[in-house]
């Protein structure tokens, strides 16, 4: 607790779009209830604060942290740890922390391609530039981040109580997240049970999409810009596009769906299943009506980039998490025995 | 290393053909390498891909999925749904960068206890020559430990 | 990822490893793995680990069971052979122990190792994974119960041929109700257009109308002629079927089947089925005068009175008031407990073998038409003449495997076009000396007195070409030929092309599934191969029942057969129905699939995977549930949810995935993947 | 318009130019739009084949690798002469399933530059694709002068529907698409016994009299089914049967007449093009008398008198047996 009584809150902005921090400011009038029940402590975006002030506190300090983004260099590793140490309850806040998010796909790219599209790029006036950890100038030793070689999720980092996914996490589901936490901060709610997902659903999209649904034959599977027409009342799956409602956690009310476009899977798998996109793959491809390779494969040609549709946002968070990539096991163990060497 | 590298494969296998050809081959005497690991399912239609995902991430250099020829299912048809599964994860496997020699699907009856064997042992020499997958390392981010995972993370 | 860490500790586990004599303690040291088990796997719950000489003996047995009472053993696995030889073995010894029996796991290091490795050491370390692989599966198996289902005493036999004639007796005559479905208006099925039935040319309408008039007045049968079976529900045991009685436009209370409708009727129409289109029929009528039931039926599509609304002779003329020209059809609901499908089959379509110029010459002629030509009863009386209705042919061809053997029409035999060709032969000799030719890929006369009626065919003067027949043609090229149907041929026993003329050909064509058996096959759950005959349980050990318990096949239904094959495996389904009966009900494997409806997003991805119907849907609460009566446990639906809310016994994702640990243990320590640890 | 890469090989060039001329004046009524390979070469057409397996693949490899090269909007290659359809078709296939033979061919060609992955193209004959991807009803609706009262055997050669590798005929031994398509045009369509025998082929250069009891069997079944006219799809075919005729008559002492024209010209003259247009005129067997029964005249007719029986050779008794019904068979009637 602080000087003034109010438990402590913090926020930070790793790996990912930032989206989630928005996502904070878009539940309204709530964010007063935070403010009038924490002390923000430390919310890079919103406050200034040095990482430095953080060190200094008492291990477990802070009561509540939300941590949105992954773990993409040694700065949001050393984050990561920090603030865990710092924190009674750590919260993977969002689709990045959660399950690698948009920026995990990466990890089906090696470092130096990626390097190569950021930096050898048209729109770029640093050709063949490539970011040092350390670099020598004149007036002594710099230090950037060191980029790591895969995107990981938080709980691969760190141990984590909470994880609330959705890119970013929809606002009713946060506000009451946060009524719960105040709540029980009062005693007068329990907190689940660590490693819970919350504030989502336990089921998957098609609980809470209204579009009528019939057994599913696909004879090809269709890019929504080739449609000429899609039934509004209709499952999109039905129709041939390539929706990932049905694997998907529920819980933001099956917005995309039921906006006309299929669902893209931000909130992640179901309750208890292991890995998100083989769910989806093997459910897209059973309900496929062929029963020759032929057939089966000119349906597949629809999906042009089976990788991508069913790990969209789960890659980082998947058995086999990303492609073979360049680098020799000499680069890999160097990565594994790094320490977050970063200070500011 | 490559000398001496055995590889280990997991072969899954339906309990009314394939595992059948299996016991055929072994009361026949056919030999092949013991590189492979065999486990039943009642049908290729159970075959959740993940199964695949996880032996290779655990460790295993390639996955043999047999089932009944196609219109012998014991289930009438469920055969079919494995190769839906099968070609649909094959094209995601190449994404992840895994040789497209590290999973195969072979139809095998409960009489082709030779073609099994066959089978079994072409697919351990063309992953002897492909070398080891060695999947933690080859992602080179390496696994996390699984028990701290499993606690921490609700998704385990 | 190790989601079983909670499990392991809890549980005391049981290692047993067979040495099968020398089978396996030949190849693997037993021992030294025994050993292994014991030392490296205990963190897994592993308590207690032995080798024994032979396991399945009563003293292995008794080891098991010992252990399992006094070392308190909540799981077992056992080391040893094929599960499909001693599960049940070693499942039982747990039960007599006091354990449930499936909590017992058997992996096989014989079939799977010792005797497929020649390499000890190898061999050695595989029966080590396969073990581990036990070991983590063993923990998540949960103790089941088998499913116990009443059965239903009544059956329902679809087909009226000889197989579901046969079916429907042998039951009834036991005592139990039958239900008698057949699409035609009359019973009988094929075997009622035939003349004479090899080999003992016995007159088909002899042997078989006896039996048709005891179904018909059975007083355990219910006939249902004209009717179809629409729908089927329910499972073993507990089968809702419905049945849509067409109308036949007669009350069958009051007709005497006295036939003077039939005489009466201004209609003449071509009879594409019993006559197989040589014949003709009026509009109203019974296929043929021995018809069971005798009633006959108003055939709407060819009634002057249906289509052009006036006539009505037959009911101006009916000396019983019969005719009912407002009858509709009628939706009957009956409760079975099993059912006989005897569907039987349809000829090939020799139109398709366009080289044979049937359609086209008017001379050629099907088998099907050459029986109704040989029929007394048939439109030319017996009289074998072509088809200008009065010639005799004094050559006649008759070409064997017409369709069949043959990979642009249908690969299989279909094992009745030898002998009935031969008949064939045999009645041309008999009735007018005319010269007869067979063509054949080779003779099959394998079944009982079969051979002996093909050597009595060639002592009656009928010459045998061996080979396959390149063209029916009537284009002339030699002397002798014009007017002629010429008959191309390879002989392949004189080595030569030859040419032979006749006046007549007959095409012995092959046996067809049913033109609809895949949507009947599909409205029973059951299904048919690639061919398109209904798949039966096994092959060879299992002919008669097919993969949907309940539901079994007798009969052409399942292939093509002759009449004596025909009749056995009628009375063989009606023994596996009556067994069923009698035992008041039955037990199904727990290997079941069932829904978690709190995750169930009633998405409807499994809801078209079952081909047993097993999965329903309830549109009122939008979820998904399976009957675990219909389920067969194959488990495609639990691979294929989305999310995750099935789950199916004895191979759930828990098992699965934990075997895969198991079996790559020793991969894993191969291959360690270091991590930082957590701050 | 449908749009195919056009393999037109050497006959259609000269021998069988009223063949091609046809076909250009046709193309457009029917909506098919044709872009030749470009610097395209021969076949090898029957015999090659009997020199050097290696060889003649290798020639019709390069055919196929310019046509691959060339693929723009269509994958299928059309040939209108069987035998260039035939050997098109047979490398493609040969060279799917034989790995060996493959590189051998793209070692050749490779020498050019060039290289062919096997099954790049489709290859398919002219008339199996005006009947099944242009259809019957197209050409249909383009008669305004239907062939009534015109006999005609339909004559298919022994090359197009056997082996069929890709299910693209009806019935392999006794095709009906070529039937189907003249009675389009309102022709009399007989049931030609003979529509897949063999013309003989090359054997008037090997041993002729084998070739000529080949064309004698054609000529003779089409005589005895009163056919007016035989129609064919295939520049040998109709190189043999019409420049041999009276090869074959003075050899046989028989006194045959029956003109053979290409089924593309038929269709110019039901669609109401001039006969000319169609490189009509240049039989050896006239087909002027037959044509001018049904009121089509050519100019530049010479004078010769031909027998047509008047009798259709089945009757019909009113005593028999019901014939079977056959598919279509109202189609036939019309």
């Amino acid at each position: 607790m602080s000087a003034n009584g109010k438990p402590k809150f913090a926020m930070y902005w790793a790996a990912g779009c930032g989206g989630c921090e928005i996502a904070v400011l878009n539940i309204h009038e709530k964010i007063l209830d935070v403010d009038a029940n924490f002390e923000v402590v430390f919310w890079p975006v919103a406050m200034d604060a040095k990482y430095q002030d953080v060190e200094a506190m008492p291990d477990g300090s802070i009561t509540l942290t939300l941590f949105d983004g992954g773990i993409r260099n040694s700065e949001n590793e050393m984050l990561a740890r920090l603030l865990r140490r710092k924190s009674q309850i750590l919260v993977a806040f969002g689709s990045c922390a959660c399950q690698g998010g948009i920026p995990g796909l990466a990890n089906l790219s090696a470092p130096e391609s990626l390097f190569a599209a950021v930096y050898d790029g048209v729109s770029t006036d640093s050709q063949g530039v490539r970011p040092q950890a350390v670099w020598q100038v004149p007036e002594g030793e710099l230090h950037i981040p060191e980029f790591y070689p895969i995107l990981k999720t938080l709980a691969q980092v760190v141990p984590v109580d909470y994880f609330m996914p959705g890119c970013p996490p929809e606002p009713h589901q946060i506000a009451a997240v946060v009524d719960l936490v105040i709540q029980a901060l009062h005693g007068q709610a329990e907190l689940p049970p660590p490693g819970s997902i919350i504030g989502a659903g336990y089921s998957t999209v098609c609980d809470e999409c209204k579009r009528a649904r019939n057994v599913k034959h696909i004879r090809a599977f269709e890019r929504i810009q080739n449609l000429d027409h899609i039934d509004p009342a209709l499952c999109l799956l039905e129709q041939g596009l390539p929706c990932n409602g049905p694997a998907t956690r529920s819980g933001c009310g099956a917005l995309c769906p039921q906006a006309g476009a299929p669902c893209i899977g931000c909130y992640g798998s179901a309750e208890g299943v292991l890995d998100y996109g083989a769910r989806l793959l093997s459910a897209f491809a059973s309900v496929i009506d062929g029963n020759t390779p032929e057939e089966i494969e000119r349906c597949l040609d629809g999906i042009p980039d089976p990788a991508g549709q069913v790990y969209r946002f789960s890659l980082a968070n998947s058995l086999l998490r990303g492609g073979k990539t360049a680098c020799d096991d000499e680069e890999a163990e160097q990565e594994l025995i790094h320490e977050a060497a970063y200070h500011d | 290393m490559s000398d001496s590298f055995e590889p280990i494969l997991i072969g899954f296998t339906c309990n009314w053909c394939s595992y059948r050809a299996a016991d055929l081959a072994g009361t026949a005497r056919v030999k092949y390498p013991p590189n492979i690991r065999l486990l039943r399912l009642m049908c290729s239609g159970r075959l959740d891909p993940t199964f695949v995902l996880k032996a290779l991430a655990s460790g295993a250099d390639g996955v043999l999925i047999t089932g009944c020829h196609p219109g012998e299912c014991h289930y009438l048809e469920q055969n079919y749904k494995a190769l839906r599964r099968y070609l649909l994860l094959r094209r995601m496997l190449a994404q992840m960068g895994i040789e497209p020699e590290r999973v195969k699907l072979v139809w095998a009856s409960a009489a082709e206890g030779v073609k099994l064997a066959q089978e079994i042992t072409d697919m351990v020499e063309e992953i002897r020559a492909l070398g080891p997958l060695n999947w933690p390392q080859r992602h080179n981010g390496a696994a996390p430990h699984a028990d701290e995972k499993a606690v921490k993370e609700g998704t385990a | 990822m190790t989601q079983h860490n909670g499990h392991t500790g809890q549980e005391r586990i049981g290692v047993y490893v067979c040495h099968c004599g020398s089978n396996i303690a030949g190849t693997i040291d037993v021992e030294a793995v025994a050993l292994w088990a014991a030392e490296h796997l205990n963190h897994r719950g592993v308590v207690v680990a032995r080798d024994y000489k032979f396991m399945c003996s009563s003293l292995g047995q008794e080891l098991i069971e010992k252990d399992i009472q006094e070392l308190g053993l909540t799981r077992v696995v056992v080391a040893a052979c094929s599960p499909h030889l001693h599960e049940q073995t070693f499942r039982i010894a747990c039960q007599r122990a006091g354990l449930n029996p499936y909590l017992c796991e058997l992996v096989s290091i014989r079939e799977q190792a010792s005797w497929v490795h020649t390499d000890k050491k190898a061999a050695t370390e595989k029966a080590k994974a396969i073990i581990s692989g036990g070991v983590e599966r063993v923990v998540w198996h949960a103790p089941l119960e088998p499913l116990r289902v009443p059965i239903h005493p009544a059956t329902l036999v679809v087909g009226g041929g000889i197989a579901g004639i046969q079916a429907a007796l042998e039951i009834a005559d036991a005592g139990f109700p039958v239900y008698l479905v057949e699409r035609e208006p009359s019973i009988g099925g094929h075997m009622a257009q035939f003349d004479k039935t090899f080999p003992t040319m016995d007159c088909a309408a002899c042997i078989l109308t006896p039996r048709m008039v005891s179904v018909g007045t059975h007083p355990n049968i219910t006939l249902l002629t004209w009717s179809e079976v629409m729908e089927v529900q329910g499972y073993v045991g507990n089968f809702t079927v419905t049945i849509r009685k067409k109308a036949r436009y007669i009350k069958e209370d009051l007709c005497t089947g006295c036939g003077i409708c039939q005489e009466k009727c201004p209609k003449k129409v071509i009879d594409e089925v019993f006559e197989a289109g040589l014949g003709y029929r009026k509009a109203v009528y019974t296929p043929f005068p021995q018809a069971v039931p005798k009633y006959p039926v108003i055939d709407r599509e060819n009634c002057t009175y249906f289509q052009k609304g006036t006539c009505r002779a037959c009911e101006k003329l009916c000396p019983t008031e019969a005719i009912d020209f407002e009858q509709t059809d009628e939706l009957l609901t009956v409760q079975v407990g099993n059912i006989i499908l005897a569907t039987g089959f349809d000829i090939l379509d020799a139109r398709r073998i366009g080289q044979y110029g049937y359609g086209r010459l008017a001379n050629v002629f099907t088998s099907l038409e050459f029986e109704r030509l040989s029929n007394a009863a048939g439109p030319t009386n017996g009289q074998i003449v072509l088809r200008d209705g009065v010639t005799q042919p004094q050559t006649v061809g008759i070409i064997h495997c017409a369709g069949s053997r043959d990979r642009n029409f249908n690969n299989y035999c279909s094992a009745i076009c030898c002998m009935q060709s031969l008949k064939f032969a045999h009645l041309v000799r008999e009735r007018t000396g005319a010269t007869v030719y067979n063509f054949y890929i080779d003779i099959r006369t394998t079944a009982k007195a079969y051979d002996e009626f093909y050597q009595r065919v060639l002592d009656d003067g009928a010459i045998l070409i061996r080979g396959r027949v390149a063209e029916v043609t009537d284009a002339a090229r030699l002397p002798g030929e014009e007017g002629k149907l010429i008959i191309q041929v390879e002989d392949t026993l004189a080595g030569k092309q030859r040419r032979i003329p006749v006046d007549m050909v007959v095409l012995s064509v092959g046996l067809e599934p049913r033109h609809d058996a895949k949507e009947v096959a599909h409205r029973f759950g059951i299904s048919c191969s690639a061919d398109g005959w209904i798949i039966e349980k096994h092959p060879k050990l299992d002919p008669v029942a097919t993969m949907t318990e309940g539901v079994f096949v007798a009969g052409c239904a399942q292939g093509p057969k002759d009449i004596p094959s025909t009749v056995a495996q009628g009375a063989a389904a009606a023994a596996r129905v009556l067994a069923r009966i009698q035992q008041h009900e039955i037990a199904l494997e727990p290997v079941r699939a069932s829904v978690d409806e709190s995750k169930c997003s009633g998405c409807r991805i499994c809801n078209g995977l079952c081909p047993f119907n097993a999965i329903i849907f309830h549109e009122d609460r939008m979820v998904t549930e399976i009957n675990p009566a219909l389920c067969q446990g194959c488990g495609t639906c639990v691979a294929a949810c989305p999310a995750g809310a099935i789950s199916g016994t004895v191979f759930s994702n828990e098992q699965v995935l934990a075997q895969i640990e198991g079996l790559l243990l020793d991969v894993a320590r191969r291959a360690p993947a270091p991590e930082p640890a957590p701050v | 318009m449908n749009k195919y890469l056009f393999y037109p090989g050497c006959s259609l060039q000269r021998t069988a130019r009223p063949y091609m001329d046809s076909l250009l004046a046709i193309r457009e009524m029917i909506g098919l739009e044709l872009e030749e390979i470009e610097d395209w070469n021969c076949c090898g057409a029957t015999e090659y084949v009997a020199v050097h397996h290696v060889a003649a693949y290798a020639l019709v490899g390069r055919n196929l690798a310019l046509a691959a090269r060339q693929v723009n909007g269509t994958h299928t290659v059309m040939a209108a002469c069987s035998a260039c359809y035939l050997n098109l078709a047979k490398t493609d296939s040969y060279m799917r399933q034989d790995a060996h033979l493959a590189q051998q061919v793209n070692t050749a060609l490779d020498a050019g530059g060039l290289h062919y992955t096997p099954g790049t193209v489709k290859v398919r004959h002219l008339l199996d694709i005006i009947v099944n991807d242009l259809g019957i009803e197209a050409v249909r609706a383009k008669v305004v002068r239907p062939l009534k009262g015109l006999r005609v055997a339909p004559y298919y050669g022994c090359m197009i529907a056997r082996p069929d590798r890709d299910n693209r005929w009806d019935n392999v031994e006794h095709p009906l698409a070529l039937d189907r398509l003249l009675k389009a045009l309102g022709a009399e369509v007989i049931d030609f016994p003979m529509k897949t025998h063999c013309c003989g082929g090359h054997m008037t250069q090997i041993n002729q009299a084998s070739a000529y009891e080949l064309i004698r069997r054609l000529i003779h079944g089409a005589a005895e089914y009163h056919a007016d006219i035989m129609v064919t799809l295939c520049p040998m075919c109709q190189l043999n049967l019409d420049a041999y005729q009276a090869e074959m008559n003075r050899y046989f002492r028989t006194d045959y007449h029956v003109p053979i024209i290409y089924f593309t010209q038929l269709m110019g003259l039901a669609f109401g093009l001039e006969a000319e247009a169609l490189g009509l005129g240049k039989e050896f067997v006239d087909p002027r008398p037959a044509l001018s029964r049904i009121g089509i005249e050519l100019p530049a007719a010479e004078p010769e008198t031909v027998t047509v029986g008047e009798q259709p050779r089945r009757k019909k008794k009113d005593s028999g047996l019901p014939m079977p019904r056959m598919p279509g068979s109202k189609e036939a009637d019309e």
